[in-house]
């Protein structure tokens, strides 16, 4: 076990503390905005963590200028590797947006409760079903004529 | 109940996470790659900011893989927002109120620095092999150079959306060319071609400037996209 | 060999200029897509030949391992990338008008071929987010059409946040495991497993296992499976069912097999697996209409997937991969007809009569699902059943148990619709849907495959064996990936 | 055995079977009579009876099947009282043990029951589902008695009981509580007094017998003599020790015999739901007990 | 080629050829036929019946790394033969008239002479299993095959039950396959003799573990207790001929099954070994017998549809053959082995007689019958001696085989299920009388006046059945060679016998001299009423006595409904659907877990399961793997 009282340790601690507050935020927030908020920070914090994982104690930008050969470097990799990440989650969110402003505009609601339940009977309308988990009792097991006197 | 269930696993996670943390090789991580590739690139790439070869090199595929996300990203958004009644309804209510310009100081405050914002585009694309930043940023900049336009002045400024879907085509596409003129010379997909050229210039990298420059491009022109598509709805307000 | 490449770059490339030629000619604009994958199809036959029964690594970039991108090449990745070839082109939306359309399905073939082919962590992990998000926006953008447009979105919206939330996850993973080991070459893990077994590594696997899970309907993440298959059209519930699930458990398993090759990571897959399948099926049992009893159904047979790729070694590739390719061909198959079966299931009274060619197809695939001798299905449940008991261990003879009660269970739900398909007709009944019949006739194509590999089960074995035996292998792996082990190389 | 034993047997058998019945039935009367403080009838009374009965005009037929049923109801018993083994005659008993002599004892009501049911009364087919639902009822205590002796006698050929009981002592001394039992069974299966519902001689235009007139009520008195013989000897076979000689055998038939009907007239009717009630658990429960010693 | 071959081949051939042609009037004539061809070639194999040698198929199959192959012992000769004669009749029976009128009335005629072969086809196959998992795979067939069968019928009642059957099948199909299982995983093999061998291996848990998923198994094809819901109404409701062959011998395979694994490879001693103080696997086994016999016995008594009534004593006489061979000695175990052979020559023949009825009246509702004897004399009589071969009463065959079993349970000294047995046979008497009271005697409906007996094509094969019942019965000696062929196949103590029945020191049998004092007796009843008596005179049916009271055929009072009121006063609260309840209760705990697992995909936060998940899986490493340095 290393300490966490060191650099690396705080900014871990950071970075996991950023995922966490978003994922927490994903979990109790019903706006669907709020919840794209979330989603950043959550994806922010975990992108941190990549990064981190290429961090040398003293090290320097990898890159090569004329004063620092011989230096210790960072890891290029994550570094690069988080750049991929953030572009991709810049379009999972953009997506997301578009996504959530159709649905406004057609549930003309942002909670996510509301729009399960409407979901769900739209569902079960278009399949032409009770939507499921209504809260009767289970259905009783009905007797076909004939069945009983056994 | 769901705050407290999720505040309950969520510490949980916390806790596991810590011990995970633990773990790690904190700040002195084995670096097997890494220092393979601070060691080869110079030779083998021929960029200074390592991190470009990584990107544009080493993993050039992850690379044309993201563009492609964000390519589909932007094709989703079109697909989304433009389908069906969406755009007739939210212009018949809305064309009175809000699509007039902003007030003076953005108006002119954009005029001002919308040059600006290109040549500094311009520079972090074409310097992304030497210093921090590349493709990505600068094409974030330049997209945020032209919405910034069409935000103040959304009845005058109007970009053109074939336009902006023909410079990602071109530009993706050019990223491909170059990856198979590569694969058609006998070697590998997306390897670096045209010599090193002299190290830190530049000139150097060989195809490297090239593919962030189809990168810029197509990043700036997706985002422009994207930003023009989300600008068009006024769910938000 | 490096021209293989071109089954990732080629899609891409067409993706990029659809939306331009559509501007020219929407007509070439829709063909462009199938012309690809016919040519992809080429690339892999000759591929497929060339590789025999040995297997091939490409260098991209011309970087060696562990430094660059590799894409490996063996018989189960061209089986793979072939069967993915195929799919799309049967589900091909001819009558789509958006040539954007056109484009996500490329970035999406585009995707699941750099899934099956590719040997990098992170590449893979960019490839699973390309046909995430191109999936998300062929769920938004196809809604069936009775359902109103945007709960196809709303659907699709739901589905991200949880796999973006797995996503996240995946990327924890990764981290982790280069943190651990400072490489991302599989190839190259699999050399280090010693740094990896640990309860860092094993969570890493875990983390990457429940992330990737979310596409792969792995139980507790796949929530998303009714309300996505009950909102998009069936010919697209077929391919992600079919295909899609299972590029997400290529993933998985890449790594389980090559890397992470213990007891843990096994009963993790066990679990989730066993759980997968008896509330799959439970949740089926109540189901009232096709859809809905379709998509839980195909969580179960998800669950049995995983159940078998918890036998260690490369039996469990050889059951897994042969449940894999039956439950394409099963489910896929119910998907393409579930056209002519949708709504209430008490509509569907005396459709048999109606048309007695479908409903003897429905018979065929739901027999096969349900593992009736001397049906395929039969014959990989056999296996699975007989290799996990040798496994030993009380939770593989609890996975026994849970596969067949859920066989039972599966037998009380499926035979409920038969029995309905062959009722008298009346009032209330609907006549068959006629406007699918392509799909309908790839449905029947389906079923014919599933007939004639019934005549020849124990080729299909043998030859399904051999991939196993040659693709489960780490040595053959990390020989083929790494011909020289030049960089710290700790084992 | 040769053949001429064999004719001998078949011929006298039910001979004598007819006459003991006869007699069993005249003492039954008897007993009836003084007990209701009567002289009774004469000596040769049941035979004038059969006698009036067969010769009578009026024979109704329903149809064939009520032929068959009294001769199926007959035979049934005949049948019964050929496989009991009685002193000099005891060949054909070695053919069929105690369960194939049981069996015989179900025929009759069979025969019984498809006669009546050809009648079509609806009170006669009443009569008989209480006559089918009161041989449930007797059989249960009667089977275990007879599973409880030839468990004891390790045989289930009557010769092989009464050679044992011979041998050691009579099996009501060894098995008081079965003997007991069976006694409950025998009041039963004749249809006495409590049990007596099924055969409502009382009432007989509402009962089985609604539709029997002349010779087919007169079928059914000579079956009562072969059943009143069969029971008789077969109880005195499992649990008096048979006889060496008819002097030994026929006075225990008799004593079988009087005794239910002795405290017949002690008891009410029982309802039929009450016959199997008070049947399945009393001699039952008797028979179980001493099962258990006897196991 | 070998015998066995050329009889599958046959097989296939008629099961190829009537599918084919299945829609042609053709096949009404080819299919007697072709089961006779069928079983002519089990004529020629019958060497296997009298001590023979055992047949070997020369076809064999890999397939997986498993060898298959297929034999025919004197086991599989005898269920085979009981089968191909009852196929052979309900072919006949089906042939003539009675087809003409299910193609009429909109019945799938061809399908019903499909599914016939198809259970034929299965059963043989299933019959010569040769390993454990041909074993499976015509196990597997015949369920399916049944299901065929039942589905055939219109009503929505008939599906319902099929699709009921059919889950009980799979259940009993998953058991079986876990017992398999079971023991390929201890020695990799799927013989036969495996069986005995891995018992032997096996710890005590395991031995009990393997005997009850083997006796689940068979249980559920059988119809033993407490799995018995099925069989009946699925029975019942399979269209006419179809019940008459699924009643006789199709629940049978779950006997073959019981009696090729659990008394052939673990045997007495291996269930004696299992269980607690006196409780041991045979007592249980002998008890769920017992049980059987008993309780569907009297659900049949409360039937009032013949069909029904008929398919509930199917279930009850499963009882005894289990009963009898669970007993393993000699006179028990050719008991229970014969009452397959005589239950289903009866069975048989009564199905068809109640079809035969609803041939003519169009009904089989015991309350809408009566007093068809004048109108169907023949079918009364096949109805008749059907009944008393049913309630086992000599002279007919049932009673052999019953007197066998009670036989046993005497010598081993079993006074409660003695007791159970003669409960059972008891009731069955009463349930027949009614089922015959209801049909044949009593009044006649105005609306029957005019039935007339069925046509030929039907009463042969009835009047065929009740010949080999009676024959069978006099002559039980007859089948006891084969019954012993197949004790000594199976190595259990044979039968020594003759041909009027068995020796036995302790009392034996001789049916012929049984019968023969019987029909004496009778003889001697008849003599007594023809020739002492007067003449009588036949008068109408409806001119009786009714205590003042005429009954007229306006005021119709046929006693039909609840026949035994005070018996069903007394125990009707016993069995009033205390196995409905179980059942019912399943489908309640499965619908209770389907709700459950339904409400979390209903999950309104779905990232909530995935952190759940997560959360759940780490700190099952984390307890699991610890925090190594």
């Amino acid at each position: 076990m290393n300490s966490f009282f060191t650099i690396e340790g705080i900014l871990y601690f950071g970075a996991i503390s950023l995922s966490i507050i978003g994922l927490f935020g994903l979990l109790v927030s019903k706006n669907l905005f709020r919840m794209l908020l979330s989603l950043v920070l959550f994806e922010a914090g975990a992108n941190l963590v990549l990064v981190l994982s290429g961090f040398i104690r003293n090290g320097i930008a990898p890159i090569f200028l004329d004063g620092n050969s011989g230096a210790v470097m960072n890891d290029p990799v994550p570094q690069a590797l988080v750049l991929t990440a953030i572009v991709i989650g810049v379009g999972v969110q953009a997506l997301a947006l578009s996504l959530i402003f159709r649905v406004k505009k057609h549930y003309g609601s942002m909670d996510m409760r509301t729009i399960r339940s409407k979901l769900e009977r739209e569902i079960a309308t278009q399949a032409g079903v009770t939507p499921p988990g209504s809260n009767e009792a289970p259905a009783p097991v009905k007797l076909v004529k004939g069945e009983a006197h056994e | 109940m769901t705050k407290y269930s999720a505040l309950l696993f969520i510490s949980g996670l916390v806790f596991l996470l810590m011990v995970i943390t633990g773990l790690l090789p904190m700040g002195h991580t084995p670096m097997l790659v890494g220092n393979a590739i601070l060691e080869g690139a110079k030779d083998q790439v021929g960029a200074a900011n390592v991190v470009t070869s990584v990107v544009l090199g080493y993993r050039g595929l992850d690379t044309l893989g993201e563009l492609s996300i964000l390519f589909a990203a932007a094709s989703v958004v079109g697909l989304v927002l433009t389908k069906s009644s969406f755009n007739k309804h939210a212009s018949n209510n809305d064309d009175k109120h809000d699509h007039h310009d902003s007030g003076f100081v953005a108006v002119n405050a954009i005029d001002l620095i919308f040059p600006l914002l290109l040549v500094v585009g311009m520079y972090i694309i074409t310097h992304g092999h030497l210093t921090p930043g590349g493709g990505f940023q600068g094409g974030v900049v330049l997209a945020v150079a032209f919405s910034m336009l069409v935000i103040v002045r959304p009845r005058r400024v109007s970009i053109n959306h074939g336009m902006v879907s023909i410079i990602e085509s071109f530009a993706g596409v050019s990223f491909i060319v170059i990856g198979v003129v590569a694969l058609f010379k006998g070697q590998s997909f997306l390897q670096p071609l045209l010599g090193h050229g002299e190290f830190a210039s530049l000139w150097s990298a060989g195809t490297l400037p090239l593919l962030y420059l189809a990168v810029g491009l197509k990043v700036g022109a997706e985002l422009a996209g994207l930003l023009l598509a989300l600008n068009t709805d006024e769910v938000a307000s | 060999m490096n021209s293989l490449v071109l089954l990732v770059v080629l899609p891409l490339f067409a993706a990029f200029i659809i939306p331009v030629v559509a501007k020219f000619s929407p007509k070439l604009s829709l063909f462009t897509g199938p012309v690809v994958l016919c040519i992809n199809l080429l690339l892999i036959m000759s591929a497929w030949i060339k590789v025999g029964s040995g297997s091939e690594a490409i260098f991209l970039g011309g970087f060696l391992p562990p430094v660059g991108i590799v894409f490996y090449i063996d018989h189960f990745s061209l089986l793979f990338s072939g069967l993915i070839a195929g799919m799309v082109l049967i589900v091909w939306p001819w009558d789509a008008k958006e040539s954007r359309l056109y484009s996500l399905y490329m970035l999406l073939s585009a995707a699941s071929f750099g899934l099956v082919l590719s040997a990098d962590l992170f590449n893979l992990y960019v490839f699973y987010e390309l046909l995430a998000v191109a999936t998300y926006g062929i769920i938004a953008a196809s809604p069936i059409s009775k359902v109103p447009n945007s709960s196809a979105t709303a659907a699709s919206l739901r589905y991200l946040f949880i796999s973006s939330a797995g996503s996240v996850m995946l990327l924890l993973g990764i981290a982790i495991i280069y943190t651990l080991t400072g490489t991302l070459n599989i190839a190259h893990l699999a050399t280090m497993t010693t740094s990896l077994d640990g309860f860092a590594g094993l969570s890493a696997f875990a983390l990457i296992a429940i992330g990737a899970g979310v596409k792969a309907e792995m139980f507790p993440v796949n929530s998303w499976v009714a309300e996505v298959y009950g909102t998009i059209p069936r010919q697209l519930s077929a391919l992600l069912a079919g295909l899609v699930s299972k590029l997400a458990v290529i993933l998985i398993i890449r790594m389980l097999l090559m890397v992470f090759q213990q007891q843990a990571a096994f009963d993790l897959l066990l679990v989730v697996g066993m759980l997968g399948v008896i509330s799959g099926e439970m949740v089926a049992w109540r189901a009232k209409d096709m859809i809905r009893m379709l998509s839980f159904s195909s969580i179960a047979q998800l669950g049995l997937i995983f159940i078998a790729f918890s036998i260690a070694g490369s039996k469990g590739l050889w059951i897994g991969m042969a449940l894999m390719l039956h439950h394409l061909l099963v489910k896929g198959g119910l998907f393409l007809m579930a056209d002519r079966f949708a709504g209430h299931m008490g509509k569907l009274k005396g459709l048999a009569k109606h048309s007695p060619m479908a409903a003897a197809v429905f018979l065929v695939f739901v027999l096969s699902l349900l593992g009736v001798p001397p049906f395929p299905g039969f014959w990989i449940k056999l296996l699975l059943i007989l290799n996990l008991a040798e496994q030993g261990g009380g939770l593989y003879h609890v996975a026994i148990a849970t596969i067949l009660l859920a066989t039972v269970i599966e037998t009380a739900y499926i035979f409920k619709f038969v029995r309905i398909l062959y009722q008298k007709a009346d009032a209330d009944s609907t006549p068959i849907n006629k406007n699918y019949s392509s799909s309908y006739t790839f449905a029947k194509l389906f079923a014919l495959i599933l007939l004639v590999s019934m005549l020849f089960v124990s080729p299909i074995s043998n030859h399904l064996k051999d991939i196993a035996n040659h693709s489960a292998s780490p040595h053959i792996y990390i020989n083929k990936i790494l011909p020289t082990k030049q960089l710290g190389d700790r084992s | 055995m040769n053949a001429l034993h064999l004719m001998a047997e078949l011929i006298f058998m039910p001979l004598i079977a007819f006459i003991v019945g006869m007699m069993m039935v005249l003492m039954m009367r008897k007993i009836a009579a003084r007990l209701q403080r009567r002289i009774g009838p004469p000596f040769f009374q049941p035979l004038y009876d059969i006698v009036k009965l067969y010769g009578k005009d009026t024979q109704i037929s329903h149809g064939l099947i009520h032929d068959i049923g009294i001769i199926m109801a007959v035979g049934g018993y005949i049948g019964a009282e050929i496989l009991l083994p009685v002193p000099g005659m005891e060949g054909i008993a070695a053919k069929g043990g105690v369960i194939t002599l049981s069996y015989f004892l179900m025929i009759p009501s069979l025969g019984m029951a498809l006669g009546v049911g050809q009648c079509a009364n609806p009170n006669g087919s009443i009569g008989i589902s209480r006559a089918l639902t009161a041989m449930l009822a007797y059989d249960i205590p009667f089977i275990l008695v007879v599973f409880g002796a030839a468990w004891h006698y390790q045989s289930t050929s009557l010769i092989g009981m009464i050679e044992y009981q011979q041998m050691h002592q009579w099996g009501i001394v060894e098995m008081p509580l079965l003997a007991i039992a069976g006694l409950f069974a025998l009041q039963g299966m004749l249809g006495k007094q409590p049990f007596e519902i099924y055969i409502a001689p009382a009432e007989i235009a509402t009962g089985p017998m609604v539709e029997m007139s002349g010779k087919y009520m007169g079928g059914l008195f000579v079956m009562q003599t072969f059943q009143l013989y069969t029971a008789g000897v077969l109880y005195a076979s499992l649990f008096l020790g048979g006889g060496t000689s008819f002097l030994t055998l026929l006075p225990k038939a008799f004593l079988v015999v009087a005794l239910p009907m002795s405290i017949a007239f002690m008891f009410p009717r029982y309802k039929t739901e009450d016959v199997i009630r008070i049947l399945w658990k009393w001699p039952v429960m008797l028979a179980l007990i001493s099962l258990a010693f006897i196991l | 080629m070998t015998f066995l071959d050329h009889l599958f081949i046959v097989v296939f051939i008629s099961l190829i050829a009537i599918s084919a042609l299945r829609n042609l009037r053709i096949v009404d004539k080819l299919a007697p036929v072709l089961y006779g061809l069928i079983l002519i070639m089990l004529v020629r194999m019958s060497s296997v019946a009298y001590g023979g040698d055992v047949y070997l198929s020369s076809v064999s199959l890999d397939l997986l790394d498993f060898k298959m192959h297929w034999q025919f012992t004197a086991l599989s000769w005898y269920f085979a033969i009981i089968t191909v004669v009852a196929a052979l009749a309900s072919a006949v029976f089906m042939s003539g008239d009675w087809g003409r009128q299910y193609r009429e009335q909109g019945g799938n005629y061809g399908m019903l002479q499909l599914a016939l072969i198809v259970n034929v086809f299965s059963m043989i196959l299933l019959l010569g299993s040769g390993d454990l998992l041909s074993l499976f795979i015509g196990w597997e067939f015949v369920s399916w095959a049944s299901f065929l069968m039942m589905v055939l019928s219109p009503t929505k009642l008939a599906k319902k039950s099929a699709v009921k059957y059919i889950v009980y099948a799979m259940t009993g199909a998953m058991a079986l396959m876990v017992a398999i299982v079971m023991i390929y995983s201890v020695n990799n093999s799927l013989e036969f003799k495996q069986i005995g061998e891995v018992f032997t291996q096996m710890s005590t848990s395991s031995q009990l573990a393997l005997v009850l998923l083997f006796f689940v198994a068979f249980a559920i094809k059988m119809g033993l207790l407490p799995f018995h819901l099925w069989q009946a109404i699925a029975y019942a409701e399979t269209p006419g001929p179809g019940a008459a062959f699924l009643g006789a011998i199709s629940s049978r395979m779950g006997m073959f099954t019981i009696v090729l694994v659990i008394v052939q490879f673990i045997g007495l001693g291996g269930l004696k070994q299992l269980g607690i103080s006196f409780v041991n696997m045979q007592t249980l086994l002998a008890w769920v017998a017992a049980l059987t016999t008993i309780i569907p016995t009297y659900i049949a008594l409360q039937q009032h549809d013949a069909k029904r009534l008929l398919a509930w004593h199917g279930v009850g006489q499963g009882g005894y053959m289990l009963l009898g061979i669970i007993m393993f000695d000699s006179i028990g175990s050719a008991g229970g082995l014969m009452h397959v052979l005589n239950h289903a020559s009866y069975q048989a023949a009564l199905f068809m007689t109640v079809v035969a009825v609803m041939y003519r009246t169009g009904t089989s509702d015991l309350n809408k019958l009566g007093g068809l004897v004048t109108q169907m004399p023949l079918t009364f009589l096949v109805m008749l001696i059907g009944i008393i071969g049913l309630a086992g009463l000599p002279p007919m065959n049932g009673f052999v085989s019953k007197w066998l079993v009670y036989r046993s349970l005497l010598v081993n000294g079993q006074p409660l299920l003695f007791v159970a047995a003669v409960l059972g046979t008891l009731g069955t008497i009463l349930s027949v009388y009614k089922l015959i009271h209801n049909t044949f005697l009593g009044q006649l409906r105005l609306e029957h006046q005019n039935v007339r007996e069925v046509p030929w094509s039907m009463l042969v094969p009835m009047l065929g059945l009740s010949i080999i019942v009676f024959i069978t019965g006099f002559m039980p000696g007859l089948i006891l060679p084969w019954i012993a062929s197949v004790q000594e196949s199976v190595g259990l103590p044979v039968i020594a016998h003759h041909l009027g029945g068995i020796e036995y020191a302790k009392g034996g049998l001789d049916m012929i001299w049984v019968s023969g004092i019987l029909f004496y007796g009778f003889g001697v009843g008849a003599l007594i009423f023809y020739f002492l008596g007067g003449k009588s005179k036949r008068v109408h049916q409806y001119d009786n006595y009714a205590g003042g009271h005429f009954l007229t055929s306006d005021v119709r009072y046929h006693y039909s409904n609840n026949f035994y009121p005070g018996l069903m006063h007394l125990i009707g609260g016993w069995y009033r659907g205390s196995f409905k309840w179980l059942e019912n209760s399943i489908v309640s705990v499965v619908s209770f877990f389907s709700i459950f697992f339904e409400n979390i995909y209903r999950a309104k936060q779905p990232v909530m399961l995935l952190l759940i998940g997560v959360v759940l899986a780490l700190f099952a490493l984390y307890r699991n793997l610890g925090v190594g340095a």
